[in-house]
């Protein structure tokens, strides 16, 4: 008789250890399935495009984007504080997730670490591209010049910069640190380029105790490096906005807000994203219905702040008497923006209610119908803060709308293709769930003991002996 | 050990070392400006004029040619007048002369090149340093050892910024501006500083000294 | 190819305000440009006296600017600047450049020189003398008098403060 | 918050000059040697535009064309904010207000824009990378952005690449820079009059003159109504205005401590005409 896996009350079935390492290893070693390849295919079409609307930028100037006078931050910003945001799934799991021993998020780390990668990837271009003199940028980096000058620390602007080199350094590290039992198990699986690559990237891994413990203990002090990171990235990010003094982000709550939304943002993502690949790859034994239904009730709590947030925003620019304030939020409310901003309460609050209810929460169709909805939300938060202030801010003569133009599009729509294609890309090229499940978590951690799933199989696992 | 654990354990360390070593040299202000070092070779000009002959060995004055300096924010190019001057008379015919003779007849400008091209974006004016006492010789250098005119210095940011934070050992009396071979003394430039009026460091290294 | 070349410019580390399309001193003009001899600047003083060292009834005038004693050490500084190349610097036309061919100029203390009023070197610094050529363009109006002042004063008349026949000027 | 402050001839002699509520976390800046400041006169101002005109020629800012404007993307330093009121129409330029507590200055991550110790809020182009963060966070919105080569268009006549050639460079002051794509740019007192006024006092041994340093904008104002002055010298009119009853600052509650100020319009009508007019 089969032994179980010791994993057994996370996945669903009967699962020995073979035979989920099969399964697991299946994106990687056997020919991808249709819709991977539509995915890719449209992913790269949109990078070109992509690559194509940063040249005409940098070639034409920033004048081809829809930014004028009081609207100077458009959807470069939008999009970026968007794309941080998606990010903060990821940390989350990596990160804070281990500390608190939740092992469930095993089946869910490598796909939301990837993502957070792709989507800090994909935010960080928009600082770069939107600067007028794109060529200067590393005047923003510390470092000693024959100007004798440095950057200015009080600008949030410079501190965004280490916060995103920070996010992208330890989201990539974490993405690796997780890669590499699996890529060591993969070089010993495969053969020709793929053995080299491997066997380059999983740096000597053998799977001795030793290597074993000493991965334990990296993974936990990463972790809890990280950890900061996940609530310091888009906090630092909200200070931007709260820095300044344009109505509508003058608000000391902004970097709570910001973090929750991050989080909600980024779940709705992994959402968006884990639902079709557990379908295209049948991984529902995985990633089971219970996950999903676990990152629902994250995605729950973490709307919440976000709709207290819009609630208390209405509250405070009423009880703050300040003009400039209300009527922002009048403008906000009744101006020609409107839509967006009922839109962005709908999803946000009215239609965030239904996951307090598990029968909308474990209905996969809803949670994946709702996590685009909540993107799109999400996304009309950020237009709502960066665009809609700044269109309406203090004196009457600088009241002036904002409408994106094609090359604005084309640079949302790239990213959003960078950012699958790169996903296919390394779902293809690495497991898009970690085969050794119990060494990272519970069973492990804080006891210097071995984990009794960590010792002994690997020679099994492997197709051809080696060593 | 495996043969690839001990490739690879190079490969990790030496990478480690590699960017560490990179941080060092970038923060230690080592290599600060190495890439944009514009300081100059000899300048090859239409004339082969001497400034070691005619300001080192004859003693003329630098302003007698680049007369503007105590007026104006250019210390000027001398006309074909200033050379011709002289030279209606001395070598009337030497060969060297033949463009400046040709300049004189048609005249037309005689076109010098460049030593020193500041940015368009730095503004810098010579009457204020030379009325406060700052010598040609100290950013020109020995001009009259020159034979042919090269930059001494690269006119760099901190190049500027490190006389405009403390100019007192740079200061000399305006009747030694013109002196190319006057040693500034510290001493008696703190007296300078305050005899001439010379702003305090954090007036004069605001931007708008040199950028508008 | 064209727009491939100009980003490979435009993210170059050179900066787009180095060369700047305006035209600043002895920058090459897009357009050749006549001015008329004779224009007068912003400011410029247009007593006819003052500007050519001329009586209007004809003869050199006097010097029209009240010089200090001290503005005399400025005087030495340009004569000797300026003038003592060839003049000399005690005015005597034994400057250096004579030996080196250029025609002796006379002395200042020739007495047909000696009692000419200021208005005299001035007039000669100003529209040039015989084989000298104008110096108009190299020495403004007011440090032209200054000259012309330091001439008259500490070369001829010998009337100057001791300081300034003692300081060493550049 | 009232941008344009009208008074009858009476409010006018019986108000007070306001004293702004200066309260602020930094710490204040070294003072040189002088205060450079300006006072608007609204009730002199007729809202011909010369003055935008002026700012134009002296500063090298060039004509963006109408569909850029229409955009949104003017370049004029100077903005003329029209008001219509019961009373007529109100005529405010607004450019860069100078504060001493400048919400642009603390944003820049490259410090490309700076407070000098004469309390000018100073824009170094070359510093710029163009975040445009500066701009945002502008309650007054004076800055403009050069989204596209304007400068470099202008003279060149639509050929950014032919502008050095084109004769239009002639145009340009050489005392200015000619900014080029992608740098933030705003009024600056001139900044480049101040600087030749400094060197030419530097050069005959002297403090600037009261009045020696005039902007482009007051030079041409018709009205009078534009003047700028050194709050340290005691003998320039500034103080006068800067005493006056009608003196307030546009903005007052962003607390940012505007060097340029306003003078309130005056109004007085004509008591018959209010008898008979229709509307109080």
């Amino acid at each position: 008789m089969p032994e179980r896996h010791p994993d057994h009350d996370l996945i669903q079935g009967e699962w020995t250890e073979r035979s989920l390492v099969e399964k697991l290893l299946e994106p990687v070693e056997k020919p991808p399935p249709r819709p991977w390849k539509v995915v890719a295919a449209v992913g790269f079409v949109l990078t070109l495009a992509w690559l194509y609307a940063i040249f005409v930028t940098f070639t034409k100037g920033l004048g081809t984007w829809g930014i004028n006078q009081p609207v100077l931050w458009g959807f470069d910003i939008v999009h970026f504080v968007w794309w941080i945001g998606i990010g903060h799934a990821g940390t989350l799991i990596s990160a804070i997730l281990v500390l608190m021993r939740q092992n469930w998020r095993d089946s869910l780390n490598r796909i939301t670490e990837a993502m957070t990668l792709f989507a800090v990837l994909c935010a960080a271009t928009y600082p770069l591209i939107h600067m007028g003199r794109a060529q200067h940028f590393y005047w923003i980096l510390p470092y000693p010049t024959h100007m004798a000058l440095w950057p200015q620390y009080k600008s949030p602007l410079s501190w965004d910069v280490l916060a995103i080199f920070t996010y992208l350094t330890i989201s990539t590290l974490f993405l690796y640190l997780g890669l590499i039992p699996d890529l060591a198990l993969l070089r010993e699986r495969s053969q020709g380029w793929r053995k080299k690559l491997y066997g380059w990237l999983s740096l000597g891994w053998t799977g001795s105790a030793l290597h074993w413990r000493r991965y334990r203990a990296a993974y936990v002090l990463l972790a809890g490096l990280a950890t900061p990171v996940v609530i310091s990235v888009h906090s630092v990010v909200s200070m931007d906005f709260a820095y300044g003094v344009v109505p509508g982000w003058h608000l000391t709550l902004f970097p709570p807000f910001f973090a929750a939304g991050a989080i909600y943002s980024g779940f709705a993502m992994a959402l968006t994203l884990l639902i079709p690949l557990r379908k295209w790859y049948r991984l529902e034994g995985v990633i089971t219905e219970r996950h999903l239904d676990w990152m629902g009730k994250v995605t729950l709590a973490s709307g919440l702040g976000v709709a207290y947030t819009y609630l208390l925003e209405i509250f405070i620019a009423w009880y703050s008497a300040e003009p400039a304030e209300w009527a922002q939020q009048l403008w906000r409310m009744t101006g020609p923006y409107a839509p967006y901003y009922w839109a962005m309460m709908l999803i946000n609050v009215v239609l965030l209610q239904t996951l307090w209810f598990p029968r909308f929460r474990r209905n996969v169709a809803w949670l994946f119908v709702f996590s685009i909805l909540a993107n799109v939300g999400m996304w009309l938060e950020r237009f709502v803060i960066v665009v809609i202030s700044l269109s309406h801010d203090f004196l009457p003569g600088n009241f002036h709308l904002y409408s994106p133009t094609w090359v604005d599009w084309t640079l949302f729509l790239g990213t959003l293709g960078f950012f699958l294609f790169g996903l296919a890309v390394l779902i293809r090229l690495f497991p898009p769930s970690p085969w050794r499940r119990c060494c990272t978590s519970t069973t492990s951690l804080g006891s210097t003991r071995e984990a009794p799933c960590c010792t002994g199989t690997w020679p099994t696992l492997t197709r051809r002996r080696s060593f | 050990m495996r043969r690839r654990n001990r490739w690879l354990k190079t490969l990790f360390w030496g990478s480690v070392l590699g960017v560490f070593l990179a941080l060092v040299l970038v923060f230690s202000g080592v290599a600060v400006g190495a890439l944009e070092q514009r300081e100059g070779r000899p300048v090859p000009q239409p004339v082969p004029f001497s400034h070691a002959f005619h300001a080192g060995g004859l003693g003329l004055s630098c302003r007698y040619c680049h007369s503007a300096v105590e007026y104006a924010p250019y210390a000027g190019l001398p006309p074909t007048e200033t050379c011709m001057t002289c030279h209606l008379y001395v070598k009337p015919d030497s060969p060297n002369l033949a463009l400046v003779r040709e300049s004189w007849e048609k005249g037309e400008l005689l076109r010098w090149n460049r030593v020193v091209n500041l940015p368009d974006f730095v503004y810098f004016h010579h009457a204020p340093h030379v009325a406060k006492g700052v010598g040609c010789a100290e950013c020109h250098g020995r001009v009259d050892q020159m034979p042919v005119v090269y930059q001494p210095k690269a006119f760099t940011m901190k190049f500027c910024l490190d006389c405009h934070r403390n100019p007192a050992p740079r200061l000399r009396p305006r009747e030694q501006v013109f002196n190319m071979a006057y040693v500034p003394d510290p001493e008696l430039g703190r007296e300078l500083l305050q005899l001439y009026h010379v702003r305090p460091p954090e007036e004069l290294t605001s931007c708008n000294t040199c950028h508008r | 190819m064209r727009s491939l070349l100009l980003l490979a410019l435009l993210l170059s580390g050179c900066g787009w305000m180095w060369d700047q399309p305006k035209v600043k001193a002895f920058r090459e003009s897009p357009l050749p440009l006549a001015f008329p001899e004779d224009r007068v600047a912003l400011g410029e003083n247009l007593d006819q006296a003052v500007r050519l060292g001329l009586k209007p009834e004809g003869g050199f005038a006097e010097n029209p600017y009240a010089f200090t004693e001290a503005d005399l050490l400025r005087g030495k500084a340009l004569y000797q600047s300026f003038c003592a190349i060839c003049h000399g610097v005690r005015g005597e036309g034994d400057g250096r450049a004579i030996p080196l061919g250029v025609p002796k100029p006379r002395s200042y203390h020739d007495p047909a020189v000696r009692d000419q009023p200021e208005g005299y070197f001035y007039f000669a610094a100003t529209n040039g003398f015989g084989r000298m050529l104008p110096y108009k363009s190299r020495i403004p109006e007011r440090e032209r008098w200054l000259i012309a002042h330091y001439i008259k004063r500490c070369l001829l008349l010998e009337a100057c403060p001791e300081e300034v026949v003692d300081a060493e000027v550049h | 918050m009232e941008a344009v402050k009208v008074l009858t001839e009476e409010e006018a002699r019986k108000a007070q000059p306001k004293e702004e509520k200066r309260v602020s976390f930094y710490p204040p800046w070294p003072q040189g040697e002088h205060a450079w400041a300006m006072t608007v006169d609204l009730a002199r101002c007729v809202g011909c535009g010369l003055c935008v005109l002026a700012c134009q020629v002296e500063n090298n800012i060039p004509v963006v064309g109408k569909e850029e404007v229409g955009k949104g993307r003017e370049m004029h330093w100077i903005r003329l904010d029209r008001y219509f009121a019961e009373e007529g129409v109100f005529h405010q330029p607004v450019m860069c207000q100078h504060c001493e507590k400048a919400p642009c200055e603390a944003v820049c991550p490259v410090a490309a824009t700076e407070h000098s110790p004469e309390g000018l809020n100073l824009m170094v182009y070359n510093r710029c990378v163009g975040t445009k963060y500066c701009s945002a966070n502008c309650p007054y919105k004076a800055r403009r952005f050069n989204f596209f080569p304007y400068a470099e268009a202008f003279i060149g006549q639509g050929d950014p690449r032919r502008a050095k050639e084109s004769p239009l460079a002639l145009l340009m002051n050489p005392e200015v820079t000619v900014r080029s794509r992608g740098v933030m740019e705003k009024c600056t007192y001139c900044v480049q009059r101040i600087e030749l006024a400094r060197a030419e006092a530097a050069r005959e041994g002297r403090r600037i003159r009261t009045g020696e340093v005039v902007t482009a904008c007051q030079e041409v104002c018709p009205g009078q109504a534009i003047h700028f002055g050194d709050l340290l010298d005691p003998e320039d009119p500034i103080h006068a205005h800067r005493e006056e009853g009608r003196h307030y600052v546009l903005l007052e509650e962003v607390n940012t401590w505007p060097r340029t100020t306003y003078l309130a319009h005056l109004k007085n009508p004509n008591p018959r005409l209010r008898k008979e007019g229709g509307h109080a």
